[in-house]
């Protein structure tokens, strides 16, 4: 075990995955001898040489079809979107054609493998084009996997897990855990599996479910539920597609409460799915509805960047607010 | 170039504009019209064999073609798309080209598909989207693909293959294979973003591609003066560093040999080649498009004069490896064949229940499953509903 | 009043639109001489020449940012997009750029007055690349109002209220439709309000949701479940993005169940959010849970077109189960 | 040209590649180093008070720069972007436009936008986020605009400008108005699709754009031999059918010069045209960027040697319209000016509340003035958490 950061303990996963198969290949804009602006490809070029880690031009709507190529011919791409607000030139490429890839050819062809790595959400000043969290305009496309790590350690084992997938994995990194979170990581290669939760406190008043940096938002929160004698169920969904519906439906059902949080604006976000879907299966368990936390229907603002967020205290008075209804 | 701007600087000191059509590039023309070969050209080394294949594949594409469309007017099959007129280019291309290199096309291209070796029973079962279609029924007709033959399952959206193709390209040079990737497309498709994306990553990655523009004049109604000011499509490539070359694309000698350079140029040195071929779309975009609604009857038919078949099976009367009779009956006896295989292929059952959900992922996610066991129980209640697949659900 | 089909209406409306205003300028791929290739611009580059309605490069993303650029201008640009499969190379300059312009400058610039339309749906064996409902992708957007019809006076009212708007509007049209439905239509100049939902046949059983090419399918289950003695609210949402949550929280009210009907995969679809605020809503009314009929979570096929769709049946089975759960 | 491919038709027999440099383009240089002008060059015509103008905008972005790096290493902003070695390229380009040529720009454009009026006031009130911020504290710093002074609101997201300058100037044509546009981009941005959109579209329809690429060698970390391997960027204009003409973006009377040129003749012919300037991004890519990581030492050294103010200084003082005392003091004064507003405008106010959801529609719709009145009863629950607007809520 090793004390990392986010940051590292990715890049000790690409690292751990170039070394193990000699077709995994990380490329985007800045990706190569400067190791990518949050330097999470940092060394990986003058190890694996030039042709394994590469600068791309400033083009993501090519790096994603470069990446479906490389894909296609049977090789790992791992490519980084610099910022998940400048995946959406690439979404054709992504939700018509890597998601589409091994279906439409009756399975002649696919590009699992393929890994689309790129910073995601809010929390460092950066205003509308520097903070978004797509997560569910790609949620609505059958054909993709998506996750989203919430510290090191899981970091390190859900990318491991995206690159070994035969499916292609869209990873987004909440960057701004990529220096703040640390924790213990394992030098060794391991995977976490995708697609399923994790339950990361027990509890029995009512189900707090988040991912990626909201997780620690909701930790606080819990904790102050926790004072008023409130006990929370905590989840971190981990992988957005697939999801793993069982283990929120069998928390559900004991706590009869949900209250989920995301960063991404309401309207649309994929609260509303899981909403809809635990509704649906835990009809007769719901003790109060089910609430949503999430940011505004608003592009993500700089100077009220505080007042916008799902922040700890909204989701403690949701919290609250679900269990005394 | 040593300056970080990566331009070579050389000073005036008067302001002219670079006229924007400062490059103008030739057009590679052997086949004359006649058969013969043009004054000062010479024919590209071909052996009787190739030359023979070269000629059947255009042939039955052509038969094909007319027969299918009329299928579709019959309601037999769904939607069709020719390739009239531009036989050479494609069968001229793919003839240049190893077995092992990868072929992705746009749609137009089941030229170099057929010379590839796809069987006439391939082609109808995807055309009637049954059981045996390699893509499982998933795709209109003319989406055609097969990994044996290394050809890429065709998809709509257009211009997605052309990064595409510099992806894989520069997959088998890491992989020390000795291929290289064809990617062809449209004029019109050429405007699409990622014609730009694909063609500056192919060149700075060195990928050995071959892209193959087909300017065929027209996409679906838009004339090319519509669709770009440029001098043709090869021009563009300046503005990537690429080589480029321009052929008459009815001239399949011409095709040849320029794509068998282009490959040549492309394994040695990684790097990617521009060919545009000159040619016309003289069949309709497809069998819901009706031309007249946009192009002369007389432009039609000055075109339809340059026919790419006509010429090469001159060409090889004259050098007597082709039969004029036997031929023209082989071509009656493909008639026949393409009808039987067509009865064949439209008996042939829809894929089953359980393709409707396959190859989403690798293996089906949870809620699939759940979805198709919810879909399977609703079909037994109704099953005349869904006569496809109720009667035999597993 | 004029017996038209769904594009005669929409040809129509644009013709009344570029008659009223000179700033109004339809273009997109073969939208020109030609009149598209649904023919929905037909005549219009005749009556108002080639400078206000174009033939563009084929390029959607160009459209777009054309557009954007255009309206920003302060002209009232139309742009097509031939199908609704080909909007996605243009989804960064809707989703960053269009839906973020005003916010963004702090009013100094907008692109209100800026219209995509696109043909869209099923229902053609166009497979997976010519028969999506893609709004759902749009509906996450916030500065970006999202309308689809249902017949030919709704398309003519909505698309005048779209042009008219100062906002973005995509309006999505059910292509399946543009023939097949055919109606009675004022000639003169009409708007239909968008952000409003309207019901179109009163209930007291369950409330039935849905829109588009989906309200006929709809109304066949709903004939099927009145045949059983059950009483179905119809609601045509019209408009996806403001959408009309009070008239739908109104009819749920009353009827205490609400089946929500779309063309789009199941998971991260529209029906999710409405589901997720509903169940929010109406929690002490709901008498069974919400249910969502949608297509399945794959590409749209081919051959078993039939089996994927959300048709009558399943929507009828679906009626059925809310009122007997 | 007359046939549908849209391409001239020369014919050769001989298979030869076009080169992928077969095209170059030389650069403009008309201001040497010492100020004095090229042998063989003309100095464009200019009025002593547009010179002038020219010379302080360059001179206070410089200080302006200067300062708010410093303001953001101490912490008083957030993120900063200097346009150091590139003063010459936005400013003599926007002296040559009419004040009423919409200007859409990057983000390294502060001279044009300094050129066309923006106050000092403005520029801070952007950076500090402010409520007083034209555009309401919702951008980082650096991303200004101004409906009033023609300077589009910068936005992000690379390339996305460019196909929209295209829109504009043909709305610009439709309405009849004598103006041009201006569209900034970086050669790293030129690699995004939405450039390939974008000049086709403006040449195909017809839309009097100046397209002003500034290449400055690098792209964050991206040196411009991996953005590309063509010659620079200008050579791509072939490829549109549009005319082109590079300069020394160093040389405001070369960039002068070339971009009224460019002006006259676009604005005559709705013609597009694309400009390249040879310059070199001197300073970080931004506030957050560290190029020893990247580039050597002495590659700066080198081109900072190449300072476009300096030039035009020393052009000015042998002119005699520049006295040298008087401007350095000047100089000195700006510096405490700069300071000045920048102290007033940290301490004004945030935008109000109401301002997180202003805009989004041109009216509020239903759900967001809930979200808003939620919002609000929450922050009176918790004043403490959201000072910024807790105190001043009606
Ligand atoms: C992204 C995208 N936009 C639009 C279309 C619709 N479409 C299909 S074919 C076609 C014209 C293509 O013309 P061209 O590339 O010249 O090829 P050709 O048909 O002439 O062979 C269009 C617009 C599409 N398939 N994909
Ligand atoms: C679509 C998009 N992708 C990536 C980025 C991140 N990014 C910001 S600036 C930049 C480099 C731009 O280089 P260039 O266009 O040469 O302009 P310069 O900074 O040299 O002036 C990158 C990659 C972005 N803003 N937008
Ligand atoms: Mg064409
Ligand atoms: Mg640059």
């Amino acid at each position: 075990m090793a004390k990392m950061n986010m940051l590292q303990a990715i890049n000790n996963a690409l690292d751990l995955a170039m070394a193990k198969d000699s077709t995994v290949v990380c490329f985007g804009e800045d990706v190569g001898h400067f190791g990518g602006v949050f330097r999470a490809t940092s060394k990986l070029q003058e190890k694996y040489g030039k042709d394994r880690c590469f600068n791309t031009p400033l083009t993501e709507q090519g790096i994603a079809g470069f990446a479906n190529g490389m894909a296609s011919q049977g090789m790992k791409p791992v490519a980084e979107i610099q910022f998940a607000d400048y995946i959406f030139p690439a979404f054709d490429q992504i939700v018509n054609e890597t998601a589409k890839f091994r279906y439409r050819s009756g399975n002649e062809f696919n590009v699992g493998g393929l890994v689309f790595r790129t910073p995601y959400g809010g929390g460092i000043a950066g205003g509308h084009y520097h903070s978004q969290s797509p997560e569910a305009y790609f949620a609505h496309t059958p054909g993709l996997k998506i996750a989203v790590p919430r510290d090191p350690y899981q970091a390190k084992g859900l990318l491991l897990a995206s690159i070994a997938s035969e499916d292609p994995v869209i990873f987004f990194e909440p960057k701004k855990l990529y220096r703040a979170s640390t924790g213990e990581v394992p030098e060794e290669y391991y995977e976490i599996p995708l697609g399923v939760a994790e339950v990361m406190q027990e509890g029995k008043d009512v189900t707090v479910l988040a991912w990626g940096a909201q997780i620690e938002i909701c930790q606080k929160a819990i904790e102050m539920a926790a004072a008023q004698g409130i006990s929370c169920e905590l989840i971190d969904l981990r992988s957005i597609l697939p999801w793993d519906v069982e283990t929120v439906v069998k928390s559900v059902t004991k706590t009869g409460r949900l209250v989920i949080n995301h960063e991404a604006p309401l309207t649309g976000g994929f609260a509303g799915e899981i909403a809809a879907t635990i509704q649906q299966r835990c009809f007769l368990h719901l003790e109060s509805p089910i609430a949503r936390v999430c940011g505004l229907d608003t592009p993500y603002p700089l100077a009220l960047e505080r007042e916008y967020v799902a922040d700890h205290l909204k989701t403690f008075e949701a919290i609250v607010a679900s269990v005394k209804f | 170039m040593t300056n970080p701007n990566n331009a070579t600087i050389s000073t005036v000191h008067t302001a002219e504009f670079t006229s924007g059509h400062a490059l103008q590039i030739p057009t590679l023309r052997i086949l004359q019209d006649d058969g013969t070969i043009y004054p000062g050209a010479v024919a590209p080394e071909l052996d009787k064999e190739t030359a023979l294949k070269m000629y059947h594949s255009m042939s039955f594409i052509r038969v094909l073609d007319e027969r299918m469309l009329a299928a579709q007017r019959q309601g037999r099959i769904s939607f069709y798309m020719q390739c009239l007129g531009e036989e050479a280019a494609t069968v001229g291309s793919a003839a240049a080209l190893d077995d092992k290199d990868m072929i992705m096309a746009q749609y137009r291209e089941q030229g170099a598909l057929r010379y590839r070796g796809f069987s006439l029973e391939q082609f109808m079962n995807q055309l009637f989207s049954n059981e045996k279609d390699l893509g499982k029924g998933r795709q209109m007709p003319v989406h055609y693909g097969s990994k044996d033959i290394y050809y890429m399952t065709i998809s709509s959206p257009l211009g997605t293959q052309i990064p595409q193709a510099a992806g894989y390209a520069y997959a088998q040079k890491l992989r020390g294979l000795a291929n290289v990737t064809i990617c062809y497309f449209g004029e019109g498709a050429a405007s699409e973003g990622d014609f730009h994306a694909g063609l500056n990553m192919a060149a700075v990655h060195k990928a050995p591609v071959l892209f193959f523009c087909r300017n065929n004049g027209y996409a679906i109604s838009t004339p090319a003066n519509e669709q770009f000011k440029g001098d043709g499509i090869a021009c563009r490539a300046v503005g990537y560093g690429m080589k480029a070359i321009r052929v008459d694309g009815a001239d399949i000698l011409a095709v040849y040999q320029a794509t068998k350079m282009a490959r040549e140029y492309a394994l040695e040195t990684n790097e990617p080649v521009l060919l545009e071929s000159i040619a016309y779309r003289l069949g309709a975009h497809s069998s819901s498009d009706d031309p007249s609604g946009y192009r002369s009857k007389e432009e039609e038919e000055q075109w339809r004069k340059n026919d790419p078949i006509s010429r090469f099976r001159l060409w090889l009367l004259a050098k007597g490896w082709l039969d004029d009779e036997a031929d023209k009956a082989q071509i009656e006896a493909l008639r026949a064949e393409i009808l039987d295989a067509l009865k064949v292929a439209e008996k042939v059952a829809k894929p089953g229940i359980e393709h409707l959900i396959s190859d989403v992922y690798a293996e089906p996610i949870p809620e699939l499953e759940r979805q198709l066991a919810e879909l399977k129980a609703h079909i037994r209640k109704y099953p005349d509903a869904y006569p496809i697949t109720s009667g035999r659900m597993s």
